[in-house]
Formats: C-alpha cells, structure tokens, sequence
C-alpha cells in the first residue's frame, strides 16, 4: 500500500435508501411498470373519447369492494411504515412480525380484489370497455401478488436465515415497493369507479 | 427441456396450421374431398370459411350460429348429422323446408372451407387453428374458446 | 410525385422544391467543412501524443464557429417549418365539392359509389375513377377490412382509409390525363396488386362516361350472351358480382355492370383484354395468389359464352 | 496480475459454468455474437427480397413468403439486433470505463441475455415452421388482428416483442444502475465520458418507451386469444390505438439505436484526432434534448391517418426541431476534427462515413416530418431510403468502427488495417449503391411493402441495381468476418492501449482480466490515462481495503462519486438461466392458451425464489467482513 492509495475498507458493507443499489433497481422497476399504468390509463381515457356513451352499455362498476380496497391499502401503509423503520434499524424481531403483518394484508387484499373483479358489471370480451377495465385491473392485480410473494420470501427467509445485514435492507426496498402499489391504486381506483360516474 | 418438448409440439403442429393453400392442387381438381381433413387443422381455410360464412349471408338463417329461420350450428343437435360429409351434403344439395342448394353456385374448395368453419362453431376444429374473434359486434365466445370436442 | 397534374400535388411540389434546395445546401456545407477538417488537421500515424492544450485554454474561435454553424441551421429549421404550415393550410382547403365519390377499399380492389342528389342518378364501378378536369372533387373514404391507403401521386398525397372511420380528401386535375394510383398501406397478400387508375376528362365526356355508367348493362345480343349470362347468374359469379339489371346483385367483389369500358382487370393487374379475362375466370389463384376470387374451371363453350356476354358490358 | 482476485471474480469452469456465468464481459460478448448472428440472419432475407425484386412481375418468392420476409427482417434487424447489440457493447464496456469490477445486477443481466436469445430462437423456430409473422414488424391492426391474420403467425410477432422488451428493460435498469452508483471514486457526472452519458440516456429512454409497446402487443395477443375488443370498431375499440401505443415507442426506439451510434462517434473521434473531445458540456445537453424531443414526434408516422391539423402541426415542428441537438454534435465533432491531429485508421473511417450517411438520412428525415411533403413520401421507398441512412448511417457504421476500436480489447489482439479498409469501402459503396436509388424509386410513386411491381412502370433498372448494391454490401460481410477469424487465428497480441486512447477501459489488460482492475483507480479528469501527468503526485490515485476472498466492490454516490460503502456481490448461479427458461415456457404457453400464465407461472416463482435465496456458505463469508453502517 503506497502512499498514493484511499484505504475504504472502513466504510459499511450496505447502506439504505438511494445510497444502496437495490433502491436504483427497483426505483428502475417502479418507472417502468409506472409508466405501463400510465399507459393503460391513457389507453381507457383514448377509448373513452371514442366512443359517445361510456361505460358501454353497462352500468358503472359497484363501488363497495374497491373502495373497501382502497381502506385496506391504506391501512397497510401502517404496517409498512414500522417494518420499514424495523429494517432501517436492522431490528430483527420486529422486522419478522411486520412481514407476517403485511404478507397477511396482502392477502385479505387478493380477497377482496377476487370480489373485485365480479362487481364491474361486464367481462373481458363484452366490449372494449370491458376489455380495458379487466386490463387494467389485472395488471394491478399482478404486481399486488407480486410483492406478497416477495413479502412471504423474505418473512420465510428471516424466520429460517442464513441473515446478513444487507437482508435488512431487501426488507426497506420490498416496503418501497409496496409505498408503489399502494399509491399506483389510487389513480387507478379513480379511473376504474369514478370516471365511468362522470357526466360525458 | 420443456421447451424442446414445446417446440416439438409447435413443429408437429405449426405446419399444417399455418399453409395457405390458394390455388387447388391438380391431384385434388377432380373431388376435394380427401383435402377437408386438414381444413379442420388449417387456420386460413377456417378464417376463409368465415368470411364466406359472412358473404353468403349464412346469417341471414343461421344467425352467426345461433340460429333464427334456420337451426342453429352452435348447438351439438345436428338434424342432418355434423360429419364433414353430412354438412358438406347440406350446404351442396340442400335440405328440406328451407336450406337451398348451393352446387354449382359455390366452388367445391369453398365449400369444403365452409364445413370447417362451421364445425369449428361448435368446436370440433382444432383450438389452435380455429378462428377468433371477428372485427364485428360481439356473438358470443370465439370460436377459438369453444371447447374441443374430439 | 415529380409531376403534378393538380393544384394538391403541385403545392407539395413547390415545398419539396425549396426543401430540397435547402437540404442540399446544408448536406453539402456539412460535408465542406467535414472535408476542410480532413484536409487541413496534420495527420499522424499510431498514437501521438495528445494535444492537451483545450483543456487550459478556451477556444474561442471554433466556439464561434459552431454557435454560427448552429444558429444558420436553425434559421434554415424555421424558414422549412413555416413554408410546411403554409403548404398544409394550402392543402387543407379547396373550396366546396363539384363531385362527391365514396371510395371503400377492400381486400384488395377499390369500389367507388358515385353519388348524386338525386339517389337514382348514383351508380358504382370498381378500380377507376373518372373525374371531370378542372372540378374539385371530394371523396369519402371508407374501408371495409383492413387499413389501406389512397395514393396517386400525379393528384394528391395519401389519405389512409381506416374501419370504423370515414375520412374525407378533395382533389381536383388540371390536366386530361389518366393517372396510377397504388394501396399505399401494407393490406395484405396482395397488397401489391391493388392498383386503381384516375382519368381526368373535359366535363361534356365526363358527363357523358357518367350517363353510361348509369344505364343498366345491355341485354344479351344473341343466344350466345344469353347463356353467357345464364351461366353468370345461376354459376358462382352471382355469389359475389353484380351486373344492374340482372338478378346478380353481390357486393363482395367488383360491379362488373360496365366491365368492358374498364381498361384493367384486378384492380389493375392485367390489361382488359378476352384472353386475360379468360385466363381470369380460370385461374384467379394462378395470377394473383390469395385473392377472394376461386377458380372456376369450365368447358371452353361455356367460357366462350360468358366471355362473349362479358366483353358486350360496354 | 492477482490470482486471489481472478479466483474470486471468475465464472466457474464447463458446462454448468457456461449457463451459470455472470461476467459482464461474458454476458456482453454473449450479447455481441448473438446479435451478430441476428444481424447475419435479418441481412439474408433482405438479399433474399432484393433477389424477387430485382426483376418485375418476378416469381421467386409468392406473397405469403415475402411478407413472412420484410417482417421479419424488420422484427429482427430493430428488436433482435439493434438495441441488444448497443445493450452488448455497454454491458462489456460500462464497468470497464467506469472503474468498477462488475455491472451493478450481473446475474439479472445474465437473466436478460438468455430471455432475449430464447426470444430470438422462438422467432426463427415459428420462422422455419412456417408460422413466420406476415403483418410487418409494426403488425397494424386489424390486419394483424384475429380476423385478418389467423393462425398464430402474428401471436409468435408479439411474444416475440414481449421477450425483447423484457430483456430489454432489465439491461437498461442494469445500465442505470450501473453508471450512477458504480463509478470510480471522482467520476463526478461531469467528468463521465460521453459514451457513458450516450448509454444513460438510452437507458432512461427505454424505460420510458418500451412499456407502451409491450401493453399493445398484450392487447393484441388478448384480442387474438380471448377475444378482447382493444381493436375492434364494432365494440368500441380503436384501430389508431395500436398505432399511438406502437410509435410512442416505435420512434424514441430509432433514438436508442441512434444515441449509442453517437456513443462511439464520440469515443473514436477525440481519440483520433489525438486530443478531448470539443464542447463536452453541449455534447452532453444535446444528448439529453435529444431524449426529450424524441418522445414529442411519434405522431408523424400518423400523418396520413388523418388526425387534427393542430396536432400534426405540433409535431411537425417537434420532429424537425429534433435535428438541432444533433447538428451541435456534428459541429462539435467538425470542430474537435478540425483543432486535431488526425490519425485514419479503420475506425476513423467508419465514423467519418457518418458525416456522408447519417447526415443525408437526417436532411430526409426533416423532408418526411413535413406534413405535406410526407403525404407523398410517407410508405413509399422514399422512406425506405431515409430509415436506412439514418440506422445504418447513424448506428452501423459507428458500430462497425467501434468493433475495429474495441476488438483489441476484447481479444488483445488487432484487425488488420488493410482488410478493414477494403471492407469499409465495399460496404461503404455498397450502401449508397443499394439505398440511394431508393429515393428515386419512392419519388416515382414505388410504395413499401409489395413483393412485386409491374414492368411498365419505369421502376425496373434502379431496382436492378439496389439489388447489385446488396451483393457488394454481402461481400464487405464476408470481408469482416474473415477479418475476425483471421486476427483470432494469426495477430499476435498487442499493447494494452494500441490507440493510445484517454478513458478507463485502456488502463488494464486486453483482454480484461476477470475482475477488471487490480485496484480501483481514482479519477480526476475526462481522460484519465491523457491527464494522468497533470495530477498532483501527492493525492491519492488508487483504491485499497476491498475484500480480495469475497465479491466485493466500492459503491460511489451518484452524483460526486464519492466513496459510499462496499457492496457484496453475487456469484455465478445457474438459476438466472433456469428462470428464464421458465419465463420461456410461460411466454410461449400463453400464445396457445391463457391458462399457461397461471400455471407456468409456478415453475418461475420458483426457480426466481431459488435464484434470490442467500446460500448458507455465501453468508458466513460476507458476515466474516460486514460493516454495518
């Protein structure tokens, strides 16, 4: 080692939020399948302007299951938030219960997205609106299971070990995540139950 | 290895799906007959039988097979048997109280492509090859979705 | 395109002209000074050393240099964006219709319904449109399959007729001429081989090509047409073919009424002649694969009659 | 050499070794033959169709074949060659130019490689089935809809899409990740090379771009398969929809070919003209509007699809306004060209063939974004001719001077000289031989897409010779790759920097060793190894205190690259490959029956589970250095 050399072997081996790559990854992740919700909800407003009447020839969908939805997400950004602080502060113990908290959220959640899916009044092929909807809802529902999955990995994972720390910070991000599913529902709730309800 | 097992499965079945046949073969100018079999596996002599479902105002009775004046090809109640030969007999010859003949006024490989469609509407066709959904209002499942009953 | 014979294709002209002119300055500026450079840099062989000399000391001159380059070309950018708004205004207003034509492409041949106030006085043919020289005429296009587009160079750009939408384009010929016109918009199998011809005419013969195009086809002339169109109505043609004044009443393919004043056959694929037409009815597949029409073998008397009785739909 | 660090940083050895390798250089030169081969494939049915061309009313090849034909040579040649090849190049040179032992995400790269080559295999499987996609690569609906287009031609087109953008995505995020947080310590954002800043904004761009397409191809696939309406009029569906989707990505799409184009184009010229880069700070600003405009221009592939004037006129100005940022970058070349010295090698040559090419193509391209002028160019050979000045002028020929630059790096050993020159100028004439007239072509009314034309049209004798041109163009091909083979098999090795170049990738070993550096080094300029004489001799200029046992590697901030913690990376793992093969069995399911993406997608949770999960030994060895911050 000459004197013309930076010793950094005193740094941390992770540190949280932007600083660790996980968090560009899935700020990455986030943009894109951001932007694919953007897109099928310009894709729905596209039909819409269309078309003369909308919903087509259907009534608007029921609003008791989705906005129930909208509870529960909300809801679960409690949970969220305390396994996310439980991680920043590498707390073990707590980080385990939080995830069985939100890995159960998630799924009383499909629950009622099941539920979901029968209250829009039209199928997939009825017409183009159907077939937006659907869309729509589908891919939300995809990334919602998505992140249980990964919710159950990482409580199995902290239950059984092999832990190290970086771990903790698997367990921040995968709260992030969630931060995304939940705020990308709210347009998208708006779009699916309220916009169908607006004068034409 | 799946996909291998896949791709063979796509080998077995990709060709005689996706041949379009435009002009007739001179060894089948005499009778088609021995050529309808791969219509049911064919998804362009189907799609071409659906058109021409459409262009011969088939509907017009048939009603996009749900039936109206005439019985419905969606239904598994055949009056006057479903086999290719049978339907091939109905749409060449006719049938009693209402179904006009059409020899003469329809080419034979025209035909032939009509008696897959039409078992198609019920199913019989091969899934992969029947076809989907038509530009047009919404009939019902695809043929396509109908489930496969040989 | 280079050669307008209407006022649409004739102001595209000009701006593609000037632009032109003005590409043409830039390529050739760029390449000029892309050349000085080669030219008078010194050159090596294998890695010198590097001039470092940027690095301490601004330099001004290129800096200038490329601010100008820079600030001329956009000049140029604007002066090509405002004559484009001017050309496309130009373009987007020709005055009120002489002539209202509804153009439906289908795959893959052009039926055209040429409309009038009076609905009896309306007829259609297929894969020509006469238009009177010096008329602004507006047709409506539809299309009854896929996306095609309409294109004659000579007249006016394209104009992409689309399912489910009903666009408008109005042109109008300066010239007495006969002009080619192509699918524009990939349709297909034979996308290729869907041509449609435009013949512009002093008014007196277009009225009089329209009065005959209204007129319901001829009668048979003798025994031979006579069975000619028996074989036409009670064969396949019937299924898809209409002749007005016969029971042949199908719109899936051409209107064949006035089939024998047209010059081509197939949406301009053969010349309109008793041998190409024979070989036609015989062999669509053969001369245009994957076309709707399917062959129709029949004994040389009957092709004989329905040819004789075809080439009399003056 | 560090044989602690070559043990710990190389992929294991055989067969398992092959799938499960990590390398960014493995996986990067992975991406660069395979793309080659694509590239070898999409030109043979282009020689194929120029073959049914060359003669009117030719029956070579029938309609069915040559649709089959130019989709899938459009398919290949914009999904399967020109953005893998770019994503190849920065996946090998990324870290390399950067300081850093790895990409950020090597076995999601890894992932992405092989999705993208199943995705490619598939498509020529269907190809040689005769389940070839026919609607052309941007499938209109509704002729590529379920009634135009039966059978399962136009789904294979789609899944096809739906591989390439996935594999797609994944790079990109890799590439992001990779430049902001893996930077040498005082690679500050302004002192990264402009073949950096290049691949950042293509990055950022797909991210952006990408996801329309894949929503419109799924639609489509649905429409076809379970009989959604997205397209159908009858149901309150859109034709046009398809084509917002298709072109809000099909246009930014030619700027993430053409960006990394620029990428090279900035690397080669400072180095041969023997001194830095003029008006870096405008190079990179053009850079970045560049991005920006290119996601205001898509409706000009729409002009003729009547939309409202208002609108079209929007886009006109957008589209032609695009040129000015790459009229800065050529100015500033001319200008660094012009104060140089300048050195003519092969690569030069390439690049310098840009100025000729790409500049003609961009002048056609201001002539299409003019609405009235492109109602009479918009789908005629005309259009042909510009997009192939523009991707080949823009992207091939940098890209060819690029594989002459870099060749010694990936091989440590030189392309001959002589033989490169002879292939520039084939390809070089061959180019404006075969594309040129095209321009003609298209002004005498020839549309795209027909597979024959009628011989009285007068179109016959420049066809001929577009055809000539494509044999030249084949015989370069043949030229370069005797090239490869010939310096693989004689060269001896060269020096570590042959070209005397100034940026990070030239200061280790060619080929690179497998953990890249021995130390990392410390920046301090835009061409560290030019100015390495200027630095002051007391300040640090290497990194030390990284684990040598374990994979580890110094994390910068994003902005002022600044030492931020040691990460610990992954080892090689043969899950990457078995996921995507999963990935692959869902993807081609769901083409047959919607079914296959509820039950395939067992099979990928698991092996993606089995890839994530820490492995017990793994753990012990990272917990024996960790440092919690």
């Amino acid at each position: 080692m000459n004197h013309r050399s930076l010793d950094v072997s005193a740094l941390p081996s992770y540190r949280y939020g932007h600083h660790s790559l996980m968090w560009w990854g899935m700020m990455g992740m986030i943009a894109v399948e951001g932007m694919a919700f953007a897109l099928s909800i310009a894709a729905y407003l596209f039909l819409r302007s269309q078309s003369q009447e909308w919903p087509l020839g259907v009534p608007p969908p029921d609003l008791l299951w989705g906005t129930l939805n909208v509870g529960i997400l909300l809801a679960s950004m409690l949970p969220n938030h305390w396994t996310k602080r439980a991680a920043e502060q590498g707390h073990e113990h707590r980080m385990r219960i939080g995830l069985v908290i939100c890995a159960l959220f998630g799924f009383a959640l499909i629950a009622v997205r099941v539920l979901e899916f029968g209250t829009l009044n039209c199928r997939w092929d009825s017409n183009a609106y159907g077939s937006i909807v659907w869309l729509i809802l589908a891919l939300h529902t995809v990334h919602l299971a998505t992140d249980v999955y990964d919710t159950l990995v990482l409580a199995v994972l902290f239950f059984t070990g092999p832990l190290e720390g970086r771990r903790h910070v698997d367990v921040a991000e995968n709260a992030l995540y969630w931060y995304f599913v939940v705020y990308s529902w709210i347009p998208i709730y708006l779009v699916i139950y309220w916009v169908p309800r607006l004068p034409s | 290895m799946r996909l291998a097992a896949l791709l063979l499965l796509v080998l077995a079945a990709g060709c005689e799906r996706e041949a379009r046949q435009f002009q007739v073969p001179p060894a089948q100018a005499k009778s088609l007959k021995p050529g309808y079999a791969n219509n049911e596996r064919n998804a362009y002599a189907m799609s071409q039988g659906k058109t021409l479902f459409r262009w011969f105002n088939c509907n017009g009775c048939h009603a996009g097979g749900g039936g109206g004046m005439g019985p419905p090809l969606m239904s598994d109640a055949w009056r006057y048997g479903n086999t290719p030969d049978d339907i091939y007999k109905s749409i060449m010859d006719g049938r009693p109280n209402g179904m006009p003949s059409f020899r003469g006024r329809i080419a034979e490989e025209q035909a032939w492509q009509l008696v897959a469609y039409v078992r198609s509407m019920s199913g019989y066709a091969r899934q992969d090859a029947a076809p989907g959904r038509a530009d047009a209002l919404y009939p019902g499942d695809p043929e396509n979705r109908r489930d496969t009953r040989n | 395109m280079l050669d307008a014979a209407g006022p649409q294709a004739a102001r595209v002209l000009d701006l593609w002209w000037l632009t032109l002119a003005i590409c043409l300055l830039v390529f050739f500026g760029v390449l000029l000074f892309c050349g000085l450079a080669l030219w008078r840099a010194p050159k090596t062989q294998g890695p010198a050393a590097p001039d470092l000399a940027s690095l301490s000391m601004a330099e001004r001159g290129p800096r200038a240099a490329v601010a100008v380059a820079v600030a001329a070309s956009t000049g140029l950018l604007f002066v090509l964006i405002i004559a484009s708004f001017v050309a496309d205004r130009a373009l987007a207003n020709m005055g009120p219709p002489d002539l209202k034509i509804e153009l439906t492409g289908h795959r893959w041949w052009w039926e055209a319904r040429y409309d009038a106030s009076d609905p009896s006085k309306t007829f259609a043919t297929a894969n020509e449109l006469h238009i009177p020289v010096g008329r602004t005429v507006l047709l409506e296009l539809k299309a009854d399959d896929v996306i095609h587009s309409f294109w004659v160079p000579n007249l006016a750009g394209k104009k992409d007729l689309i399912p489910g939408r009903t666009a408008t384009l109005s042109l109008r010929a300066d010239r007495a001429g006969t002009y080619r016109g192509q699918c524009a918009e990939f349709c297909g199998v034979q996308h290729a081989k869907m041509a449609l011809l435009v013949t512009a005419m002093p008014q007196d013969e277009y009225d009089k090509w329209a009065a005959a195009q209204r007129e319901s086809a001829p009668e048979p002339a003798d025994k031979q047409q006579a069975r000619g169109l028996e074989l036409f109505v009670n064969g396949t043609c019937a299924m898809c073919h209409a002749i007005q004044g016969t029971p042949a009443h199908g719109r899936r393919a051409p209107d064949l009424t006035h089939l024998a004043s047209r010059r081509t056959l197939a949406a301009g694929t053969l010349p309109n002649t008793r041998g190409h037409l024979a070989g036609w009815i015989l062999d669509p597949q053969g001369i245009k694969p994957g076309v709707n029409m399917p062959a129709n073998p029949m004994p040389p008397e009957d092709l004989d009659a329905l040819l004789a009785y075809l080439e009399a739909l003056k | 050499m560090n044989p602690l660090l070559e043990k710990t940083w190389s992929d294991p050895p055989g067969v398992s070794g092959f799938f499960s390798a990590i390398d960014h250089k493995t996986i990067g030169l992975r991406y660069l033959v395979t793309a080659f081969g694509f590239f070898v494939a999409a030109g043979l049915l282009a020689a194929l169709m120029r073959m049914q061309l060359s003669r009117p009313e030719n029956t070579l090849v029938g309609p069915d074949l040559y649709n089959q034909l130019f989709t899938m040579h459009g398919t290949t040649m914009m999904f399967l060659f020109a953005v893998p090849v770019m994503q190849g190049m920065a996946i090998y040179l990324l870290p390399l130019m950067l300081g850093s032992r790895s990409v950020a995400f090597p076995r999601m790269t890894a992932f992405s490689y092989w999705i993208y080559l199943f995705g490619g295999l598939m498509l020529y499987v269907a190809f040689f089935l005769n389940i070839g996609p026919d609607a052309g690569w941007f499938s209109y609906v509704p002729l590529a809809g379920p009634e135009y287009s039966p059978g399962k031609r136009v789904d294979f087109w789609a899944q096809t899409i739906t591989f390439s953008e996935l594999s797609g995505l994944l790079a990109a995020v890799t590439v992001i990740a990779t430049v902001l947080k893996l930077r040498a310590p005082g690679m500050t954002l302004a002192r990264m090379p402009l073949f950096v800043w290049a691949m950042l904004v293509t990055a950022f761009m797909i991210l952006f771009a990408m996801p329309a397409v894949m929503l419109a191809s799924t639609a489509l696939i649905l429409d076809r398969l379970v009989g959604t309406h997205f397209y159908n009029p009858a149901e309150g569906g859109d034709a046009v929809l398809w084509q917002h989707l298709f072109w809000f990505f099909g246009h930014p799409e030619v700027y993430f070919i053409f960006i990394p184009g620029l990428a090279f184009m900035s690397t080669i010229i400072p180095t041969f003209s023997r001194r830095p880069m003029f008006g870096y700070p405008a190079m990179v600003l053009a850079l970045i509007a560049t991005a920006f405009l290119a996601f205001g221009l898509w409706v000009h592939h729409m002009f003729a699809a009547h939309l409202p004037e208002l609108g079209k006129s929007f886009f006109t100005a957008a589209s032609m306004l695009i040129a000015i940022p790459t009229a800065i970058q050529i100015f500033c070349w001319i200008a660094t060209m012009w104060k140089g010295r300048l050195w003519l090698a092969t690569p030069m040559l390439f690049s310098l063939a840009f100025f000729f090419v790409l500049v003609a193509g961009g002048l056609t391209g201001i002539m299409v974004a003019s609405v009235p002028l492109d109602f009479q160019l918009h789908d005629t050979y005309f259009v042909v001719a510009h997009l192939h000045y523009v991707l080949i002028g823009g992207a091939v020929f940098p890209l060819f001077g690029a594989w002459y630059y870099w060749w010694p790096k990936f091989t440590g050993r030189m392309l001959s000289e002589r033989l490169g020159k002879w292939q520039f100028w084939l390809f070089f004439i061959g180019f404006e031989v075969a594309f040129y007239p095209m321009h003609h072509l298209g002004l005498q009314g020839m549309p795209r897409r027909v597979y024959t034309y009628p011989a009285d049209l007068g179109w016959d004798g420049l066809n001929m010779l577009s055809s000539l041109g494509a044999v030249v163009i084949a015989s370069s091909m043949l030229l370069f790759v005797a090239n490869c083979m010939l310096s693989l098999r004689r060269a001896a090795p060269c020096p570590e920097n042959p070209w005397g170049a100034g940026t990070l990738e030239w200061a280790t070993a060619s080929p690179p060793r497998a953990y890249n550096f021995d130390a990392i080094p410390i920046v301090r300029a835009r061409d560290p190894l030019w100015e390495a004489s200027r630095e002051p001799p007391s300040e640090p200029d290497h990194v030390v205190g990284l684990a040598e046992k374990v994979r580890e590697a110094l994390v910068t901030t994003a902005v002022e690259a600044m030492p931020d913690h040691r990460a610990t990376f992954p080892n090689p793992s043969v899950w990457p490959f078995i996921s995507a093969v999963a990935v692959t069995v869902l993807f081609v399911g769901s083409i047959f029956t919607p079914w296959a993406v509820v039950w395939a997608s067992l099979p990928v949770a698991i092996a993606v589970t089995l890839w994530f999960w820490p492995r017990h030994k793994e753990t012990v060895e990272h917990l024996a250095i960790e440092k919690r911050p």
